[in-house]
C-alpha cells in the first residue's frame, strides 16, 4: 500500500532513485536538486552534491529557490570561487552525474533553454544555457528531468543549447568527447533511455497507472518502446513523506521574508 | 587607494555614460543599492556585463540604462522570465537592446582571464552547443601538444566593476565571505570599481590567512550601504529575502508597475532605504 | 572516499617505480616524511616534478630514486647550492639525472591547467627569456581575437601528489592553511595522491566557508605524521627549522656524510622520528 | 657624520632609496628583500611587498631565508595560491617595481642565473630562473641589485634567463613588451642607468670613496659613465641602524631551531 502521489512527486522519487551513494553531482537550476536532495536524505546520504554556485558537498536542510541561495554556502564543506567550480571541478571531470532539464528535449536527448523560434527574432526567449553546455559533455553521464509534453518533447530542437547524443548514433565520440551524455530521462509519465545503438530515447519504464498512449500522445515524435517496458515502483511511504518533508520546509523558509 | 566616499559620488565618479559595466554577484552579495544609484543618475548607453543578470540589471534595463547585455543566464532564478529585460530584448522598450550569450563556464572563464591580464581564455566548452554557431566571440583554439580543439572566448575587460562585499577595513582593504562568485575577478578585471559594503570595520581582526581580500590599492571607491545587497543576501549578515524575488514577478510583468515601484522604491529613495533590510536576523 | 594508512603502506600502495611524482609545498608543508620513506622502500626511475626542487628532491636524487627532475627553480632556498642535484647532474652521481626546466609562472600555470583537466596553460610568459630555446615544451600560441602572442606549457599531469597539511577530519577531507602553493592543484592535478597531516580530528570546526579544503573523494590516503613536514614548517604547528636547511650544506657537500645522514636519519628511522619537531612551539 | 658602513650595506640603502611610499613591489629570491623591507621600515612605511609564494602585503619583522617563511604569511593581509600570484597579481601588469638579482648581468641588463657554461654542459648550474623571467617583463619597472665583480658584469651571458634590455635601444618594444624594463642597477661600487637611447647601463652615480678605475675595474665590458656623476651620499644613521637591528632580529630568528 501506497499513499496516493502527483505525477510530479513521481518523476522526482524515479530521477532520485537513479542515484547511487557514491555519485558526485553537479546541480544545475531547478527541479534536479529536488531529486538529488531526496536521494541524500533517503538511500544515498553520502551523495556528494557540487551547485555551480561554488558549494561543495553541500547539504542543504531546504531547496534553494536560486542556485546559490545562503542555505547552500552554510551547509557545505566549503566554497569556492565560480571560475574554480568550473574549471577544478566540472571542466576536470571529477562529476560522476550531471543532472539537466530543459524547455525542449528530442529524440537524441539534445536540449534546448535558449529560445523558442529564431535565435535572432524569438517568440519566447528562455534563460539560456547556464551552466548547461559544459555540464552535457563535461560530466560522467547525464539525467534528465522534464514535464512530459508534446510543446517539451519535440521533433526538432529551435536551438541546441546543450548536447545530448547529438544526431545519435556514436555522434559523441566522432565530436571527441568520452563522456557518456544523457543515460536516462525521468518525466512525470515514465522513464526513458537511450538505445544502445541509435541513442535515440526509448521508453524502459512506465510510471504506475500511463498507458503507452499517453507517452505516444505526450510526445512529438514516434516514441519507441523497449521490448521489455517495466512499470516503475511506484514511491515508497518514506520517500514521499521525505519529499513532502522537504518542500514543507522550503515553502516555510522561502515565505518567511517581507 | 580605495576612497571611502558617499555612494552618489562613488557612481558620479566611476560611471560614465556608454561603459562597460558589470554589477556582480552570484545570487550572493549583488549590490542592488549601487544599480538603484546608477538608475537615480540615469546613467545611458552602458554595455552590462553579468553572469546571471537577475532582478538588478531587469531594474537598469527597464528603465533604459542600457545598450547591451552579455550573459550566460537570463531570468528571476526558481521563479521565471526576467519581463523588462523581455520587453527591451524581444519589443524594444524602452529602447532597443542588444545581446552577447555565452555559458557559464565561458564567462567564469573570461573573467578570470580579464583579472590575470590575459586578452582570451582558453576551456573545454561549447562542444556540440549551437551558441558557438550564433556569437562571433566563441573561438576554436588547438592544443599545440595534444592537438585538442578547446573552445576560446575573449576576456572581460571592464570600465567598472562594481560589487558589494561584507567588510571593509579603514584602509579601504576589502572582505568576502561565502558564496564569493567572479567578484574578485571581476574587480581585478576593471579599471576603475566601486565596493559596497554592509561595515567599515577599524580592522578585519582575526581570520584565516587565506581570506578572500581586495587590497586596497586595487579597489577604487569604497561605501559604506548596510542592506545594500537586498533582496539579495549578506552571508553573516541577513538573508536572501526569496519572498520579494517572488513578489518581483507580477510587479514586473507590466511597464506601469514596473515605473510606479522604481519611482517609488529607487528614484524617491536613497541608499540609507537599504538599511532596514540589514536589521533581519542573518 | 580516503584510506586513513600507515605511511609505509600509503607509499607502497601509492608510489610505482617509474611514476611521475610532485613532492609540492612552497617552503610550506614540505612532505619530508613522506619523502624518506619513498627513499626506504628504494623507489627507482622516479620523474620527480617541484617548483622549487630544495632539500627534500636533493636528498630523494642522491639516494638515486629519480631519473628525471622537471623544476623552476633548483637549490638550497637562501643558503646556496643543492649539492646532490649538482652531482647527479654534472657528474651523474650516483646515476644520470635528465631535466626539464621551467620558468615558476609556467609550472605554476602548468599545475592549475592539471588540475583544470586542460590539456595546456596560457600564459604572458617567457619573453625573451632563452628557456624557451631549450626546452621544447615551451611553445608559442597566439591569441585568436587580439593575435597577442603567448605562451603555452603541457598541463602537469601526475601519477602521484604527495603533499603535507594541516589536519584532516574522520571523514578524509584535509584542510591548508598559510602558505598554501600549488599542492591543491597538485592532489587535483593527480591520478593517486599521498596526504600527510599534522593530526585527524573529529570535525574540523568553525572555519571560513572558503576554507581551502581538498574532499575525501580527491585524495587517495592520508597519513597522520606530526612533524612530518620538518625542517620545513606548518603553519600554525611549528616553524621552519632554518638552522637545519643551513646545516644541510656541509652534511650535503660530500657523498659519504650524504650517505651517513641518510642511513642515520631516514633508513634507520621511521615516520615517528618526526614527532619531536612537532613539539617546538609554532 | 655618518657612521662607517660596508659596501654592501651601501648597496642595500641605495637599492632602498629607489623604492617609493606608493610602490607595489614583487620581492624576488635573495638580496632585494633586505632593500625591500629597509624601505619599508624608514621612508616608504605604506610600500607594498608581494611575495611569489602568495603572501600580500606583507610587513616581515625579519628576513625571511626563504621565499615562503612563516614570517611572510603571518604579517601579510592575505595569502593566495601561487597559480593566483603569478595570474592575478604579476601577469596582470599590477605591479609597479620587480626586484631582481643574478649571477651575471650583461651591458643591456640583462640576467643569468640558470647556467656558467653551456645550458647543456655547465660547468656551474645555477639555481635557474623562478619567478625571474615574467617579472622582467611583467613589472612596471625592475630594479637590479648586485655585487660588482668582473665575474658578474660580463661581456656576454652564458645564458639569458631573464630579458632587460635584449640587445638595446628599443628592443624590448620591438618584441611587444610594453614594460620599462631594468631601470636602475645598484651595486656595492656605484648606480647605473640604462642610457635613455641605447639602453646601454651607464654609471650615474659612485659611491663614496669609490673610483671610476674601481667601476672599470669591476666590469667586464668597457664601462660608460654619464656626463655627470653624481657621488652616492652615504647611509644616514637611521638607515643603517634600522637595516643593522633587522639583521640582527633575523640572524636571531635563524638561529634559534636546533
Amino acid at each position: 500500500m501506497t499513499a496516493s502521489y502527483s505525477p510530479t512527486e513521481m518523476m522526482t522519487v524515479a530521477a532520485a532513485r537513479a542515484l547511487k551513494n557514491d555519485d558526485v553531482c553537479f546541480v544545475g537550476i531547478g527541479a534536479p536538486s529536488a531529486a538529488c536532495n531526496l536521494a541524500r536524505l533517503t538511500h544515498a546520504p553520502d551523495i556528494v552534491l557540487i551547485y555551480e554556485s561554488g558549494t561543495i558537498e553541500t547539504k542543504p536542510n531546504v531547496l534553494p529557490l536560486s542556485i546559490g541561495d545562503g542555505e547552500l554556502c552554510e551547509t557545505a564543506l566549503c566554497t569556492v570561487s565560480v571560475p574554480e567550480i568550473f574549471r577544478f571541478w566540472l571542466q576536470s571531470g571529477r562529476i560522476t552525474t550531471g543532472f539537466l532539464g530543459g524547455a525542449q528535449i528530442d529524440r537524441f536527448a539534445n536540449l534546448n533553454t535558449t529560445v523558442v523560434g529564431p535565435y535572432k527574432k524569438p517568440k519566447v526567449r528562455l534563460p539560456g544555457g547556464g551552466g548547461a553546455p559544459e555540464i552535457a559533455t563535461s560530466c560522467g553521464r547525464i539525467f534528465i528531468a522534464m514535464i512530459h509534453s508534446k510543446r517539451a518533447f519535440v521533433k526538432k530542437l529551435d536551438f541546441v543549447t546543450s548536447l545530448g547524443h547529438g544526431k545519435g548514433k556514436n555522434d559523441r565520440a566522432r565530436r571527441g568527447i568520452d563522456t557518456e551524455g544523457p543515460t536516462k530521462v525521468i518525466t512525470d509519465l515514465c522513464v526513458m533511455e537511450p538505445d544502445p545503438k541509435t541513442k535515440e530515447l526509448t521508453v524502459v519504464s512506465l510510471h504506475p497507472g500511463v498507458s503507452r498512449e499517453q507517452v505516444t500522445e505526450a510526445t512529438g515524435w514516434p516514441v519507441r518502446f523497449s521490448n521489455k517496458v517495466a512499470e516503475t515502483p511506484p514511491p515508497t511511504e518514506k520517500e514521499l513523506r521525505v519529499l513532502r518533508e522537504l518542500y514543507a520546509r522550503t515553502a516555510a523558509a522561502h515565505g518567511e521574508a517581507a | 587607494m580605495a576612497d571611502v566616499l558617499e555612494l552618489d559620488e562613488a557612481v558620479e565618479a566611476n560611471v560614465r555614460d556608454g561603459d562597460v559595466v558589470a554589477m556582480e554577484g552570484f545570487t550572493h552579495l549583488i549590490p542592488f543599492a549601487a544599480a538603484h544609484e546608477v538608475i537615480r543618475q540615469k546613467k545611458k548607453r552602458l554595455t552590462l556585463v553579468r553572469m546571471t543578470p537577475d532582478l538588478i540589471y531587469d531594474q537598469l534595463i527597464g528603465m533604459g540604462a542600457a545598450d547591451k547585455l552579455v550573459f550566460s543566464w537570463v531570468g528571476n532564478p526558481g521563479v521565471g522570465s526576467l519581463h523588462r529585460f523581455r520587453d527591451a530584448y524581444e519589443n524594444g522598450w524602452p529602447g532597443p537592446l542588444a545581446i552577447e550569450e555565452h555559458s557559464h563556464a565561458a564567462m567564469a572563464n573570461a573573467y578570470d582571464a580579464g583579472a590575470a591580464g590575459l586578452p582570451f581564455a582558453v576551456f573545454r566548452g561549447y562542444r556540440g552547443a549551437e551558441l558557438a554557431k550564433v556569437n562571433p566571440n566563441i573561438k576554436q583554439i588547438i592544443c599545440p601538444f595534444t592537438r585538442e580543439k578547446l573552445a576560446a572566448v575573449p576576456a572581460i575587460k571592464l570600465d567598472v566593476a562594481i560589487v558589494h562585499a561584507q567588510k571593509a577595513d579603514r584602509e579601504g582593504n576589502v572582505m568576502f565571505e561565502g558564496i564569493v562568485g567572479v567578484q574578485k575577478e571581476a574587480v581585478l578585471a576593471a579599471k576603475r570599481s566601486i565596493v559596497t559594503v554592509e561595515e567599515v570595520v577599524d580592522e578585519f581582526g582575526a581570520r584565516s590567512p587565506n581570506a578572500i581580500i581586495l587590497p586596497s590599492w586595487t579597489v577604487g571607491a569604497i561605501v559604506q550601504v548596510r542592506g545594500g545587497a537586498h533582496p539579495s543576501y549578506a552571508h553573516g549578515y541577513y538573508k536572501r529575502d526569496n519572498a520579494f524575488y517572488k513578489a518581483w514577478d507580477p510587479i514586473s510583468r507590466d511597464r506601469d508597475s514596473f515605473r510606479a515601484w522604481i519611482d517609488e522604491h529607487v528614484m524617491r529613495k536613497g541608499p540609507g532605504a537599504f538599511a532596514v533590510h540589514a536589521q533581519r536576523a542573518a
